[in-house]
Parts: C-alpha cells; structure tokens; sequence
C-alpha cells in the first residue's frame, strides 16, 4: 500500500467526519483469485455516501465478486474494504445486502414474511422469538415492494419478480444505510423492475446509497447516479455523465457489443435530461 | 409375518394399550419413555439437518465412532484399567465423532469436493481405520474383543434407566437449544452467506448444530444402535417435510413424529413377540412417511396430483365455455344459440375424441346439453359460466395491454394462463385497475385484434 | 451393518503387491521360497493348525509333543466374525493338518477350508463326523436344501469327547508312527471328559427344580441344557444382527420373578447390557437377581490358565451355574483349580 | 509365516490382490456418477439396504449357501435403487435424504424379518456374506507360473475373482457404449430431456448397474472398501481435473493402483 492510499492525517480525518459523510464503501486494492486465476485485480474504489451506484461491465469481469469479497464472502488475496471507514465488523447494522437469486433454496419451508424477517434478526438479536415489533417492520418492508399480500406464501410459490422483491424487502427490513445488491434487475419482469427502481430512489433519497450489480447498459444511465466499469481491473468510476462514456465502455467490453451504440445514446439521453432538470 | 394365533391378538391389543400408557412392565416403560424422548430429541435436530442438505450426517458419524472406540480400548489397555469401561469407550467415540465432523467442514472448505462425497470419505477412512484397529486388537493378548464393534451399539430393548435418564436429558438441552437458536440455524441452513453478511457467526452456529447432532448420534448409539439413530434423524424429518411449508410448524412436527415413532414402535414392540424395538421404531417411522408421502395435504403425492388434475380440469372446462362463448359471438347467434363441437375441438386443438370426452362431461356439469342436430348449446347456468369466464379472460388481456406488456398474441397467452385463477376478487381489482389506467370495464369487452392462428 | 472389510489386508496386500513389483513380477522370491520347502521333507513334527481354542487344546492332550499345534482364535474371539488375517491363511496352508469345527461355526473362513480341503489338503471339521440324530437343529428346521445345525457342540462333554476321537483318528492317518501314543492321549482325555461329565451331571442336579432355568445372552447353550436337562433362555438369536424385542425382556422378567431364579449369566463375547436390563427389571418386582458370572460360550479362558483349557471352560461354566442357581458345587470346581472368582 | 513364496503369493496374493483392483476399477469408473450426481453414499446406502434381500434369499432356499442370499441382495439393492430415484423424484427428497430414508426402513424390514422367521435361530451371519475378505480369496490350484496357461487350474479360479471380471467387463461395455449419454445426463440432465433423451430413465439404468456392481464387490472385497472405492478415487480425480474425460481415465487409474 503506497502511503497516498493509506488514510489521511487524523486531524484531517475528525475534520471529514464532522463535515461530510465517509463513504458508504471504499476498497482499496482488492485482489480475488479463484482457483490461482485473478478475477478482480487491484481494484480501488471509493463510493459517494449516498445515492445510486452501479456496476457494470461484461459477464467475468468480477461485478459479483466485488461485492462478495467486500462483504468477506469470498476470500481475498490482498486488499480490504472499508464500510463507513470501518471493516465490516464493526458496521454490519448499517449494511444491507441482496444475494444473487439462484443461491437459494427455493424449496425452503419458508414464507416471505420469514426470509423478510431474517433482515430483523441483527436488529432483534439471535436468541428467542422475533418480537411484534420487528415482525410489524418485516411487514411494512414487504408492503413497500408491493408484495403484502403474499406475505404467507411459501417462496418458491412465487414468481421470479416476486422473489426477487422479497428478497428486496429483507434488505429494506434491515434498515442499512448502505445496500449491496448483486443483480437486482435479473430474470424480473418490466413491473417488478419498475417497482425495484423506485424503491431504491426512495432509499437514495433518504440519503443511503445502493451500490448494484446491473446488466443493462441501455437503462443504467437512466437508473443510477455513479457507476463504477469492471473489467477484471477497474476502468472507470465516478458520476455517471462523467465516467458512462464511449471511451470506458469500449475499453471494458472491447467494443464487442452492437448493445454498447444503444448504451451510449441511452447516456446522451440521461445526461441530456438530466441537464434539463438542472436547467 | 404374524406368528401368532387369533387368541392372542386381542391379548397383543391389550399390552400394546397398557404400553403405550406406561403400563406394562418396568422395563417396558423405561424403554417406551427413552425411545419417545431420544426420538424427540432426533427428530428436532434431523429437521435442521434435513435443510443444511446433511442428512446423512449422523450416519457418518456412527461410522466415524468406531476407531474413537478401539483407541480408547487400545489406551484403557496402555493405561491398565478396565478397556471395556463405557466412559472410557463413550469418551473416545464422542472424540473420533466429533473429528469426523470437522474432517468433513474442513473437506468441503478447503477443496472442491462436496458435502456428500467429503461424508462418504470421512465415514470410509474413519470406518475403516477403526477396522484395522479391530484387527490390531483381534490378535492382543488382553484384546480378544470381537465384541467391540457392538459394544457401544445399544440395544434398543435392554435400555436401563440410567441411559433413559441420559437421553431425557440430551433430549431436553436439545429440544432446548433448537427453541433458543431457531433463527440462527433457520438462517444457517437457508442462506449461510446472507448470515455471515449481517454478522452471524456462521461457522460457530454451525458447529453448534454439528454438536448437536454429535450428542444425539452418540447417545443414540449407545441406547438404541446404529441405524435407528440414523433412521429417527433422517425418516421424521424428511415425513414432516410433506406437511408444512413453513418452518416454525415444520421443526416440531418433525420431533412429534420422531416422539411418536419411538413411543409406539417401543409399545408394539413390547406387545408381541420377536418384534425388535428398534427396527419396529423405524418400522412405525417408515410407516408415518409412506402415509405422509402419499396422504400429506401441503406436499403429498395425492394431493398434489389432485390439484394437479383440478388444476386441468378446470382449465380445460375454461377453454370450453369460452370457445363456446366466442364461437356464439361469432356467429351473431346471441347466447343460446347453438355451436357445433368440432368448431371448439379445433378452435382449442382438441382431437374429436378428447372434444367428445369434454363435451360429456360439460354435459354432465350442466353446463352444456347435446341438441338432436348434433350441435350444442349451453345451459343458463353455462351461459352465465361462459360470461364470467370470458370477461374475466378480457379484463386480464386489457390490463396488460394498457401496461404494455408487449404483442397481442403474449397478452392473449398470458392471460389464458390467468384466467383459471382469477377469483371474483380478483377481477373487481381488476376492474379497479383499469379504471384507475383510463380504461373502462366493459360489461364485456370486446376480443382484441389478433391473428388466429391455430 | 457396514462390517469390517478388509482394509488391513488390503494395505497389505498393496505393500506386497509393492514389493513384488506390481503385477506378477516376482524379483526376490526364489531366495525367499526355498526355506519352507527345504524343511518340508524332514523328519519335523506334523503341524497342526485349529481354528478355534476347543479344537487345539483337546488335539494338544492327545498328541502331546509329538506335533506342532497351533491355535488360529486367541481368547475371548468370536469364531463367528473371526476376521482371518493373510499370515493364518500362509499358517493354513503350510499346516499338515487343519481341524476346524464345521457347522459353519467359522463364518467367512469356512468358504477357504472347504476350497482347501477340496485341493487335496488334510482339513477336516471335526463335528461333521457326527451322526445327524444327536446334532441339535435351531427351534424351527429351515426349508429344505441344506441342513441347518447348532455348531456349539463342544458344550456337551459327552459329543465333545466324540471329536475328540475324531482328532485322534486324523492325527493317526497322517502320522502313523505316532498311533500308539495318540490312542494314548486319546484314552486320558476321554477319561478325563468323562469324570468332568459325571461332576456336571452331579452338581447341576442339585439345582432345585424351579430354578433349573440358566439365561443368557445369547442361545448359545441348547446342547449344555440338553445334556443336563436345563431349560436354556437366550435374550436374542443366535445371528449377528438379531436384536431382542421388548416384549423378550419383558417375559424372561415374569419368567426371573415368578421362578424366582436367582441368577441370570453374562457370556465372555457379548456385552453384559442386555443381562443387566433383566436384572433392572426383576429389581423393579422385588426380586433380587445376581450377575452369575461370566460364562465361556464361544471361546475359551486366558492361554495358560486353567479356564484356557476345555476342560476347565467347561469346569468354570458348571461350577458358576451351579452356585449361582443354588446347587451344590466347591467353590474351585471339580478339580479345584479354578481362579477363586466371587460369585455373588 | 510370511513366506513371499511363489506358490504363496499366487494362491493367495494374486487372486485377492487381483480381486482388489478389479473391484477398485469398478468402483471407481462407477463412483465418478455417484460423485457428478451428489449421491456418493450410494455404497453406504445399499450395504444396509441389502439386508432383507439376504433374509429372504436365505427364507427361500432355505440354505446358507451363498448363491441365492446374494441373488436377494442384488434384488434387494435394486428395489432399493429404485425407492431411491422415486424419493427423490416424487418426494422431492435432497438425495442424501432420500437414501437415508430408504436405506433405514429397509434395514429395519429386514431385522424384522429376521426376527420373525426362523432365521434368528440359525446363526446367520449377514456380516459374512456382506464382508468377502480378500484373505479368503485362494487359488488353490495354482502351483507356479504354468498355472497360468493351464486350464484346469484356471478354472479352479476363485468365484468372486470371476463374478468381479465379469462385472469389470459390463461396466466397461456399459461405459463405452453410452459414454455420450452418461456425459450428457451427468451435466445437464434437463437439457438431455429436451434433446429427447430419456434422461431419468437412462439413469435408472445406470444406479441400477452401479447397485449391482456394489453387490458382487462386497462380497469379493467388503462394503467399507466398496464405499471408500466408490468415493475416494473419483473425489481425487475431481481435484486434480475438471475434465470429464480425464477425470474418468485418472479415477480407474487411481482406483486401480489403490488396489
């Protein structure tokens, strides 16, 4: 680690808590290795503390593996990853994580309201029945994402959309300040897609920031504010309008896709509308 | 199998009522109140076990408890005390378990192998090196221990009250444990990396539950031999599966049904001769999971193909009535005019012998009637069927068309999909929803554009 | 039950097949073969090889030195699971002679004594000369085919003294010169068997009427019972995977009680737990019942004591039924040279 | 007494050693679709599944030979096989459930019918017929390395060598004329159903070859060596390779040089 990259003088520090907010994730020089061959390499990255981040980047470029290792479920080769300027163990509250849908067992005996209840369990604490409390804010999660009405339903019983906003809701139900989600978007239909975005624009208004593995380049302008380009290697990071650029995408994708013409004119787009807002 | 005469049936009825109320004999009693609490006990744990996808745990385990037993014989004989001595035994078969138990978490970390193969190598190599030693011990001057292998298996009928006792109280700390760690090892056996996200010490519950079932296997052993310890974790669980989706009604139904195995597999067991009480317990066991296999409402096989052919057929009396329905607005007949089977047949790319089969049970409903001209024509009570089905089927294809879900003949599709299960609640919300889009609910809306192709 | 297989032979198997360089190459032998053979043709002592202790100890009082014997099972082993090690296999077939009991008492080893015997070599089961008649069958005769006997012969004096015969004849026909002195060994034993018959007969007829019940673990006393008229109640049968019922207990408990037998037995190779349960339970009605003692029923006593021979197993065996169930026997058996066991 | 004598080892080395890798290559080409298809206690399963099979062959013939105890042990393998695929199928069973389940009830059906019938009284050692022991695996007939090519002597070769020859040659059969369908089906199941492949039924086929496999070695060789067999090589392979191909090829290998 070159001393530029370790943190700043302490007093420089106090100054950046009281002023602005850490960030909700900063990595620094992550390297993963599966099997002897490196998946991420060197990754440093440091998020905005709130608002909606995106990583893209084509299919082995490590987006998952990003976020796993951050959370320390897969082992790292070097590098660490800092939550609100802490490891992980000392912020887990404040953290929120969405899995990736086909690691679950969807045979599970267990309805949605129980897996959104599992979002509780750091709140309530590990030992004994749930309280009525918790299980009102299970319920309340699982209304926002549209879903209250299942909320007995055993989960492989419901469709892709429907699990997938379950899923959602065992996040919101542990009311973190940072969520990690590892593809959101996938195998979901176009209204659960429009319901997933609008609740995440309703955490980033809160202030909280979502950092998510996303797959369409046509709609990510569109739905996030910062996005970070993978390719193994960090390529690019930072504001949308400024990093979502033709250049970064060719590099990251080697300008293999006809989808990246579409993603470019999806960012003109975006930045156009967002210009006008500003206007 | 029965070797008895009609004489002594009602006799059996008789001991087998007075054991299962504790009220034959001494020994009787302690073994019908020790197989009930070990099955408890067995069932709670097996049930987690069951969704960890270990079930077959506590049979490698029972394997991996012999070398524990010939070195400890081997280091009573070293240390010159009593090599038979059960604590001694017990205390290494508890150790060699326990090991088994990490060599498998170890394998499964450390490799690619996976969790069945690393139990199948653990339960081998310990298994077999307990051989050897047996072997070694074969031909020690002290050893002459054939009888070491079964030593430690119990024997389910000569349970004593200090092993009842013992079980009572495993039985208890188990039961207890499962209530108090509920979520954590719900959580476990779910979604082990959304636990470690949010802090679980995953690896720690983990080996509680592992510890668990160590205990459970071990003492199981020792009271009532191998492969019923392995049946009551496995055979409740996997029964009580058939019943529930959810796991807070799941988890206790799996112990009730392991308590109920051990109490009347000991009680019949003590009712007629030649029944060995733990092969009768898994018997019972086996007994309850063919019946919850075939008869469960949730996940059973009967029920299941029944609401799989309810599922048809109410699909099937579906198409009918709105082919029915579509084929009359077709033809400007009006309602009770009349169609002809072979239109609907290959409107819904029927054969004419499944159309014939249809119409006779449509018939038989009342919902349609055979005219003498051959052709057909609904009942009132069909003709208000036919409507509701229809409109029902519309309203659906309107709401996705108005969301823009995509081409006409997706809508249709989807909405064909629907219809069967939409209950009139379902269609007022309906209703509401295109109302609330701009769009009016139609008393029935018109059959969108679409090509009709077969 | 998984069973132990052979791993340790296996392991060395794989060493040797090692040493001999994998397949079939066999460097190092001819050096290595030519010991036994050279001492094959001389003037050495038969050897004699018994897979059970029984067979051994009744071959040694009849031959004496004259041959060399040795005994496969040691003490306390289970010839029914007796797991043969590769060096018995190379000691069988190096034997002269091979006595084994037959009635396919040695489990997996009798499949290779009848191939060898069917080679040509001198082995023989020694309780198959027995006439059929005075063999006992299990409690229900199995189908047809072939028949299905009680191998526990050695428990009745009278039939073992028979095999003895048996053994003496074999040991004759394959030493001839020795047939004198084996008729010899022969007589003494016979003698011998015969004074231990008649101290057995004495002392369990004086076992009161009632209490003329001996139980066990396992049923492995039908041709004891018979011979001096006792009834014989094992827990469980006779195969290794049978397990007893509740009701068992439960009956052999009312049978403890209402009998007031005062004594139930432990054997040397099965574990005591199913015994002690019927102790719990007569306990439980009031009756007070004894362990009485550890009996010899599939093996025989430490080497070298007296229990280690056939006829102190058998001397043991009386004398602690005998006191236990309340007849009239001295403390040190019949030839007063058992171990001073307590015997409650 | 360990006499490493020609005449020694052929009677006695080679006919066991022999057997031992020939049921090791068995097992070992076999334990590799145990272990693609997450049921490598398959071995475990069925050495206590058999028993009811044995009490009935024994029940039916009334003999303690081996001959008709192992015919009901291969059908009560078989029967078991079958439960199994249909828990899993019907009952949606994790497969390690599924033969637990299975394997037990059987087990206890066969103490059952063991205690009820006469066969308790007899002294029926199940263990010995499940538990073939190298060491009793003799060529007696052999006499030096002319044995070999003497047809008398080899036909005094030991059953249990023969039976596992035999079995070694269906495998091997098996395996090369399906081996397409054995790589399609242990992949991608699903996707061999969509080709029109009846991918279920085929692996009825196989768990069915594999029960029987299982069976002629426990008898030559012992179940616990069945099981390590069927697992350890394969499970080996698995780390050293991730090719289909190579990893069957490295399994008979290993399997055979273990033996």
């Amino acid at each position: 680690m070159t001393p530029r990259d370790t943190s700043a003088p302490p007093v420089e520090l106090a100054a950046a808590r009281e002023t602005a907010a850490l960030p909700a994730l900063a990595v620094r020089h992550l390297t993963v290795a599966y099997h002897e061959s490196p998946v991420l390499w060197d990754v440093s990255w440091t998020t905005p503390a709130a608002g909606l981040i995106a990583i893209v980047g084509p299919n082995g470029a490590g987006k998952s593996t990003l976020i796993r290792a951050s959370l320390g479920l897969v082992p790292k080769v070097s590098g660490q990853a800092l939550f609100f300027g802490q490891p992980l163990s000392a912020v887990r509250a404040r953290v929120g994580y969405l899995p990736q849908r086909s690691s679950v067992d969807w045979d599970f005996p267990a309805s949605a309201l129980d897996v959104v209840c599992m979002g509780r369990y750091r709140l309530h604490g590990w030992i004994g029945p749930l309280g009525r409390r918790h299980r009102e804010a299970a319920r309340a999660a699982l209304a926002e994402v549209g879903m209250a009405d299942y909320a007995d339903r055993q989960i492989g019983q419901l469709s892709g959309g429907q699990q997938q906003r379950v899923f959602l809701a065992r996040a919101l139900a542990q009311d973190a300040d940072l969520y990690l989600m590892d593809e959101p978007f996938a195998g979901v239909d176009a209204a659960t897609e429009r319901t997933i975005i609008e609740v995440l624009r309703i955490l980033a208004r809160a202030g909280k920031a979502v950092v998510a593995v996303h797959h369409d380049l046509a709609t990510a302008p569109d739905y996030f504010d910062h996005v970070l380009i993978l390719n193994g290697r960090l390529v690019g990071a930072g504001p949308m309008d400024s990093v979502f650029t033709p250049e970064n995408l060719q590099r990251a994708y080697g300008g293999r896709l006809a989808l990246l013409d579409q993603a470019i004119e999806a960012a003109a787009r975006a930045a156009a509308g967002r210009r006008d807002a500003q206007a | 199998m029965g070797a008895h005469d009609a004489a002594e049936i009602p006799e059996a009825l008789g001991s087998f009522l007075a054991a299962l109320s504790l009220g034959l004999g001494f020994n009787a009693t302690v073994v019908v109140i020790g197989t009930t609490l070990l099955g408890l006990a067995a069932g709670a744990v097996g049930a987690f076990m069951l969704l960890r996808k270990r079930a077959l745990m506590s049979d490698a385990l029972s394997h991996a408890t012999l070398p524990g037993v010939a070195l400890a014989f081997l280091l009573g004989v070293a240390l010159e005390t009593d090599p038979r001595a059960l604590p001694l035994l017990l205390a290494g078969a508890t150790a060699t378990s326990v090991l088994g138990v990490l060599a498998v978490q170890g394998i499964t970390r450390a490799s690619r192998i996976r969790e069945d193969a690393a139990i199948g190598i653990v339960l081998s190599v310990f298994f077999g090196f307990g051989v050897v030693l047996l072997s070694y011990i074969q031909a020690l001057p002290q050893g002459g221990q054939a009888g070491l292998k079964t030593f430690i298996l119990g024997q389910t009928a000569a349970m004593r009250v200090p092993d009842a006792e013992l079980i009572g109280a495993v039985a208890l700390c188990a039961l207890l444990v499962c209530a108090l760690l509920y979520h954590p090892f719900r959580l476990v056996c779910f979604d082990a990396d959304y636990g470690r996200v949010v802090g679980l010490p995953v690896t720690l519950v983990d080996l509680a539950l592992m510890g668990l079932i160590v205990v459970v296997t071990v003492i199981g052993l020792k009271a009532v031999g191998l492969i019923m310890v392995v049946a009551l974790v496995i055979v409740p669980a996997a029964a009580a599966r058939f019943w529930t989706e959810r796991m807070a009604r799941f988890v206790p139904l799996s112990a009730l049904f392991g308590g109920v195995a051990g109490w009347i597999g000991a009680a019949r067991s003590a009712s007629l001769p030649r029944l060995p009480a733990g092969a009768v317990i898994v018997l019972v066991a086996g007994v309850v999971f063919v019946l919850s296999f075939l008869f469960a409402p949730a996940r059973g096989v009967l029920a299941d193909a029944w609401r799989r052919l309810r599922l048809r057929l109410v699909t099937v009396r579906d198409h009918f009535l709105r082919a029915a329905f579509e084929q009359l607005e077709a033809a400007g007949t009006g309602a009770a005019g009349s169609f002809a089977l072979a239109d609907i047949a290959e409107d819904r790319g029927w054969s004419a012998r499944h159309a014939g089969w249809i119409a006779r049970w449509m018939a038989a409903r009342g919902f349609a009637a055979h005219l003498p001209d051959g052709r057909m024509h609904l009942t009132p009570t069909g003709r208000e069927a036919a409507q509701r089905v229809t409109r029902a089927h519309r309203l659906w294809e309107q709401l996705l068309l108005v969301q823009g879900a995509g081409r006409i003949g997706q809508a249709h599709r989807s909405a064909d999909l629907v219809e069967h299960v939409l209950s009139p609640a379902m269609v007022a919300a309906l209703e509401a929803e295109l109302a609330a889009r701009g769009a009016t609910a139609q008393p029935m809306p018109p059959a969108p554009e679409r090509s009709r192709q077969p | 039950m998984g069973g132990d297989r052979g791993f340790a032979a296996l392991r060395r198997r794989a060493l040797l097949l090692g040493l001999a360089g994998g397949l079939g190459l066999l460097a190092g032998g001819p050096s290595a073969l030519a010991q036994p053979r050279a001492q094959a043709q001389g003037a050495r002592r038969p050897r004699v090889l018994a897979t059970v202790a029984m067979i051994g100890d009744v071959a040694r009082e009849i031959a004496g030195n004259r041959v060399e014997i040795a005994t496969m099972m040691g003490e306390g082993v289970d010839p029914h699971l007796y797991r043969p090690t590769r060096s018995d296999i190379v000691r069988m077939l190096g034997s002269d002679i091979v006595f084994y009991n037959g009635l396919l008492l040695e489990g997996k080893l009798t499949d290779a004594l009848v191939r060898a015997a069917r080679a040509g070599r001198r082995v023989v089961p020694v309780t198959e000369r027995l006439p059929a008649e005075i063999l006992l069958k299990p409690a229900e005769p199995g189908g047809e085919g072939e028949q299905i006997w009680d191998p526990h012969v050695w428990m009745d004096p009278r039939l073992w003294s028979r095999v003895a015969a048996v053994i003496a004849d074999t040991l004759a026909e394959a030493d001839p010169p020795g047939r004198e002195e084996y008729a010899r060994g022969l007589a003494d034993i016979q003698a011998r068997i015969a004074a231990l018959d008649a101290y057995a007969e004495r002392a369990l007829a004086s076992i009161p009427d009632r209490q003329r019940v001996l139980i066990t673990a396992h049923d492995a006393f039908h041709y004891f019972a018979r011979r001096y008229g006792l009834r014989v109640e094992g827990i469980q049968g006779l195969s290794t995977e049978s397990e007893a019922g509740v009701r068992r207990i439960e009956d052999l408990v009312a049978l403890l009680v209402e009998r007031r037998i005062p004594a139930v037995f432990v054997e040397s190779s099965v574990p005591e737990r199913n015994v002690r349960a019927l102790v719990d339970g007569a306990a439980a009605r009031g009756h007070r019942v004894a362990i009485g003692g550890t009996l010899f029923s599939d093996a025989m006593g430490a080497p070298g004591s007296y229990e280690g021979t056939y006829i102190g197993m058998i001397d043991h065996n009386v004398t602690a039924i005998t006191r236990a169930l309340g007849g009239q026997a001295p403390e040190r058996g019949a030839n007063a040279r058992l171990a001073a066991r307590a015997t409650p | 007494m360990t006499g490493l004598d020609l005449e020694t080892f052929l009677r006695i080395d080679l006919p066991g050693g022999l057997s031992a890798m020939l049921a090791c290559l068995a097992c070992g080409v076999l334990g590799n679709f145990l272990v693609l298809r997450k049921q490598s206690l398959m071995g475990d399963a069925l050495s206590h599944a058999v028993l009811p099979g044995l009490v009935a062959g024994f029940l039916v013939s009334g003999s303690r030979s081996t001959g008709p105890m192992m015919l009901g042990a291969i059908a009560a393998a078989l029967l078991a096989t079958v439960l199994i695929q249909a828990a899993r199928r019907l009952a949606r069973l994790e497969s390690g459930a599924a033969m637990g389940v299975v394997f037990s009830i059987l087990f206890a059906l066969g103490l059952v019918m063991l205690e009820q019938s006469h066969a308790r009284d007899v002294d029926l050692d199940v263990d010995c017929v499940l538990s073939g022991q190298l060491e009793t695996i003799l060529w007696l007939a052999a006499s030096g390395w002319g044995s070999l090519a003497d047809p008398a002597a080899l036909a005094e070769l030991p059953r249990q060598l023969v039976a596992l020859a035999g079995m070694n040659l269906a495998v091997a059969l098996f395996v090369a004329i399906f081996w397409r369908a054995l790589k399609l089906t242990s992949f991608d199941p699903d996707f061999a159903t969509a080709l029109g492949f009846r991918a279920h039924r085929f692996e009825l086929v196989l768990m069915l070859l594999i029960a029987a496999a299982c069976v002629a070695a426990f008898e030559a060789v012992g179940s616990i060596l069945v099981i390590a067999m069927l697992i350890c090589p394969a499970a080996t392979a698995r780390l050293l390779t991730d090719r289909y191909g190579v990893q069957m090829a490295l399994a008979a290998g290993i399997s055979a040089a273990t033996g």
